[in-house]
């Protein structure tokens, strides 16, 4: 799960973080009063999940209020990457001597977390990491011990350049860790964290992903999830128990398992179709389930078939038929369906489907999904 | 492989839903179930046969099960992994999805120690159909006795490719699911290292996924160490960017972990890839050109 | 650091540990009201930080609040091990249908922290400890896991009988675990964890001991000592950075060392003398610690001679001889004091002390000893 | 034994005032400094000669430290010890006194999985009077050059005991104060193990004290693996009991830490102990009859 900046901010704030005073706006009424409340410049930035927000024109310095009502009007309901604004943070501009690049993340070869530091941040780390990798520093934390103090006193000396400078970094970056380890983040990041010219330290940005397995102990994070920012279908697959991702294509694939999802839509777009979404209803069939699905994905008027492709696996394939049976009924379908069913009884399955003519059944993979492209056409 | 008529299994969580059902299962099929546990229901019997315990310990004090696998809820399996290799068990398959990468962290260590290994977590578990046994939930219909060895970070995925082969006539050695969580215990370098060390095992095909970059060491490990014939597959040529963390995921690999760039490790390293499931049958007759059918 | 039962049990409540209601009281009109508040027969309970209180009739139980006024009148004042009880805990008398014992201490020898239970808990585990070793169960914790909850349910497996109770023993378990962890404790025992008729599970008594060297890290814990029980001059000493312990002997001892200081108690008592007290004035031999030490001994008015055994070290005799002279100047001393100074220059130390007439000085300890024991007599 | 004429020693903490004093003190002995760390201090020098780094890491990359030793305050101690065992240092001596013990419950396994010892902490540290090495606070006056070893939980106690032996003639091999802690780096069994195998040792006085259950381990071993004359004297005779840990200290060690418990468990043990510390040269000279005496 991911956050925004404000809220991430407001955590690293409990954990002794330092970031610059800020709030975050719904309006440009707003804004005014809180770049008014500040009393300097300020910067308005909008609050969204996607990265680029920047380069898209979504943060903007004011010098004054009446400016900040301006900036926030222009950014808020802007689209950036297929997201619309709905909350901006207006937040202290700060002066900037030096930005550096701090984040914890989990590295899944060395299977530890680790933490990277570079004095070169900003918005160019990811060239910095390309062409010059070892201006990034690395350090691994073991798990057992969390982040030693001489380890965050390592990495802070080499970014910092002078000890009176290190001695703050030392302190963020270990808190850093905590939280990291703490919350059951997946990744916190500081870029740009920031060296002002009368040498404070501080949190310009913030970025920070939960754990989705571990958010049932942090039950209060569940507040933080911003259902305004996703698409409804991903929000209501996430209740209904299923994993959906909106794509841009016109064949509805509902499939069980994410793996078997994400190589039926590669087959699609092998075919010369184009898939309409990715969606995993999981380990069950159940009428209820498949029902959920469908409705998420019929949502998606250009959708122009749909193609099941269940692998019935222990469960017998005749009875998820009688289940897609029962389904099919209820919704009372218009759209061409075409499912393919395989596992223990899957020939009985394919005879049970044929009583519904709307459903053309299919015996493999590829034959269902070239079926399923050529109803859509 | 890892599994044989010498397994001697005890099914952690055997008294829920899932763990009874696929007991039942693997009981089926041929597998020897010496215990299960539950906390709380020691004394009592699995279908009037298999002794439940209250824990690992006492279930192989009393039965030598040396192997485990494990159905109970997502908060409470890392402590069963680490209860089963406690007692001394020496294979753990954990079949439970959804456990806390920060858990498995410390899971991993703490087996280590232990020189125990795990399968998973997140994953279907295996199946070994010349021995007839299997610690999981691998639909024992699909699979065929045979020389092929299947590994995958898919569930259903894995088995759509295992009833391809077997509907071709390509029996497997074992068919392996390692799960596709960040930390798991068994990898795809220590599954190959096993099929290459494993005498059943005549060829293997490996099932990828996007993200990560265990498919492109993989694939170098192979080059290095396996001279069994290999093919590959990735699931997620389609998948849509954006499921990225931030610039520290990249930063970490030094890759994008797209389906591009794995099918393009294992290119470079003379592996053949399969572009389509369907094509997986017909690659691996041709890089395997002995294979026994039937 | 040891702290009340009552003072326990705050902690333990916080923890979630379940502990019968009760009021700390220091009067026994306060001791009725409070009784008469639990509205049920209550246990009236000497708060004392030595053992054996129950033996020493400090445990009472009244069933009405007069009674418990009563109680509480006998208890209050009562001397307990040479400690004067000065509050007591009224607390709801609670049935008894078993009594377990539960302590997490640390291990010397594994060292590791150690989880020891027993079925058969209360006021004889001692002899239970002695006569019957595998009744207690032992449970080796790894510091850098923690307790696993599989191994709080092997013990309460153990311990409940039947798996119902299983459950909250387990919670209970593994909750103290945590705490001695998260507290830095060096012991925490409940002994006994009782069972109801009903089946509740609850901490009837409390043990709580602090690692003294972790306590700068929990500033809230030092309001937890109770200086009124504790002996003043150890209060004080510990006030000057030194260790004190009151002795019943007349030969009063200065000593820097804590295992020097030892050895030298043992030499007076070996040479047919009483040592007055333990007290190691630590690294320094300052004029102004010196002062203190001996203001401290001085309290003792069965003090009759006193000896200080310092070995110089690194820190040249002659200048720890010029701060005693200094001190004992300022301190205008009537007792014969010996004094025995080693290392380096201990032949000028020697000559220094010969003009202070009060000064006895000595060559080796043993000289040393005899001369206070002597002197005292 | 430890350390020799190839000790490179670095000080952690070498610009606070213990660690200061200590490093002068130490050099003009004869050890080869070669090192001091300071955070922030990188790039300056103690007494103009000796250079300081910001870490140990660096301090060993720059001049080969092997051995180092810890004067910083006790919240940080812990820290220290893992940041020398981390950057590779093969001998850690933790002078430190007040470190919390949950500190070093997290030290102990950190030193072991790098193979590095600790002595300490809150001990004072250990002198070769042969080599003219010392690393830590004993004084270097009081010993002399010789083959007994000695090995103390106390600090000045142990002077007292070094100083006696000096005066009768009989010199010392290595001075070691392992530190009275509850959890320490190195215990007595560990001492009379390199004692044992040291070439140097001839005879050894061990200097326990009342509390936890070592002295008790020292005797068993003793008798089953040290064949070199051992004399043991144990402080505490008088000490008030009252210092113990409810019922549950008694428990841990089935006795009850006493001296008379220990001096019990060393004279069953066949090992001469001295009741006062004057008796202990008269019986090293008993039990080591042709000892180097001069």
């Amino acid at each position: 799960m991911k956050v925004h900046e404000y809220q991430a901010k407001e955590l690293f704030a409990r954990y002794g973080i330092p970031v610059p005073p800020g709030t975050v706006v719904a309006t440009a009424a707003e804004a005014e009063a809180a770049a008014a409340r500040v009393g300097k410049p300020v910067v308005v930035k909008a609050q969204v999940l996607v990265g680029g927000r920047g380069k898209a024109g979504g943060v903007k310095i004011a010098k004054t209020p009446a400016e900040a009502r301006e900036k926030a009007a222009a950014i808020l309901g802007m689209d950036i990457k297929g997201e619309t604004v709905k909350k901006v943070l207006v937040t202290e501009a700060v002066d900037i001597a030096r930005e550096i690049y701090v984040a914890v993340v989990m590295d899944r070869r060395a299977q530890k977390p680790l933490v990277m530091a570079s004095a070169e941040g900003g918005v160019e780390i990811e060239v910095t990491a390309k062409e010059n990798p070892s201006a990034i520093q690395r350090v691994w934390i073991d798990p057992l011990y969390g982040m030693h103090p001489f380890q965050s006193r390592q990495l802070a000396t080499a970014l910092a350049g002078d000890a009176e400078l290190a001695k703050p970094m030392a302190d963020i970056i270990q808190k850093l860790y905590r939280l990291y380890d703490e919350v059951d983040a997946s990744l916190a990041e500081i870029n740009p964290l920031v060296v002002t010219p009368d040498r404070r330290v501080l949190a310009l940005d913030a970025k920070l992903n939960f754990d989705d397995n571990a958010l049932e102990r942090h039950p209060d994070f569940e507040t933080l999830r911003d259902l305004d920012a996703e698409d409804p279908g991903e929000v209501r697959a996430r209740a209904e128990g299923l994993s959906f991702v909106r794509l841009s294509g016109n064949v509805g694939c509902v499939v069980n398992g994410a793996g078997l999802a994400m190589a039926t839509m590669d087959l699609v777009k092998f075919y010369g179709g184009q898939p309409a979404n990715f969606l995993d209803i999981g380990g069950s069939s159940r009428p209820e389930k498949v029902i959920a699905a469908l409705s998420i994905i019929l949502q998606d008027t250009s959708v122009k078939s749909i193609l099941f492709n269940i692998f019935g696996g222990i469960t017998r394939c005749d009875d998820v038929a009688r289940g897609l049976v029962t389904a099919f009924d209820q919704m009372n379908l218009k759209l061409p369906v075409v499912v393919r069913l395989t596992g223990t009884n899957e020939d009985e399955a394919r005879e049970i489907l044929r009583a519904v003519p709307a459903i053309h059944p299919a015996e493999t993979m590829d034959e269902a999904v070239k079926k399923a492209i050529a109803l859509a056409a | 492989m890892l599994i044989d008529r010498n397994t001697r299994l005890v099914v952690q969580g055997i008294t829920g839903r899932d763990g009874s059902f696929h007991a039942a299962q693997m009981a089926a099929y041929g597998t020897q179930i010496v215990a299960g546990v539950t906390p709380g229901k020691g004394g009592t019997k699995f279908e009037n046969t298999v002794p439940i315990f209250d824990s690992v310990h006492d279930a192989v004090d009393a039965t030598g099960a040396n192997t485990s696998v494990i159905y109970v809820r997502a908060p409470f399996a890392a402590d069963a992994i680490c209860e089963a290799a406690d007692a001394g068990v020496r294979l753990v398959v954990c079949i439970t999805e959804g456990v806390p990468v920060r858990d498995m962290l410390r899971v991993v260590p703490f087996l280590k120690e232990r020189s125990t290994r795990l399968v998973g977590p997140n994953c279907p578990g295996m199946i070994a159909p010349n021995a007839r046994v299997k610690v999981g939930i691998l639909p024992a219909s699909i699979v065929k006795p045979g020389s092929v060895g299947v590994v995958s970070r898919s569930g259903t995925l894995t088995y759509e490719v295992v009833y391809q082969l077997t509907r071709a006539g390509m029996g497997q050695s074992t068919c392996l699911g390692i799960g596709g969580d960040p930390v798991i215990g068994t990898n795809f370098i220590d599954a190959l290292r096993l099929f290459q060390a494993d005498e059943e095992t005549e060829a293997v095909v490996l099932i990828g996924e996007i993200g990560g970059s265990d498919e492109e060491e993989a694939a170098a490990f192979i080059t290095e160490k396996v001279t069994k014939p290999v093919v590959a597959f990735i699931a997620g040529q389609t998948a849509p960017p954006g499921k990225r963390m931030g610039h520290a995921g990249a930063i970490v690999t030094g890759g994008s972990g797209t389906a591009a760039d794995k099918m393009a490790a294992f290119a470079a390293a003379g592996i053949p890839v399969a572009k389509i499931p369907s094509e997986i049958t017909g690659l691996v007759a041709a890089a395997a050109p002995a294979l026994k059918r039937g």
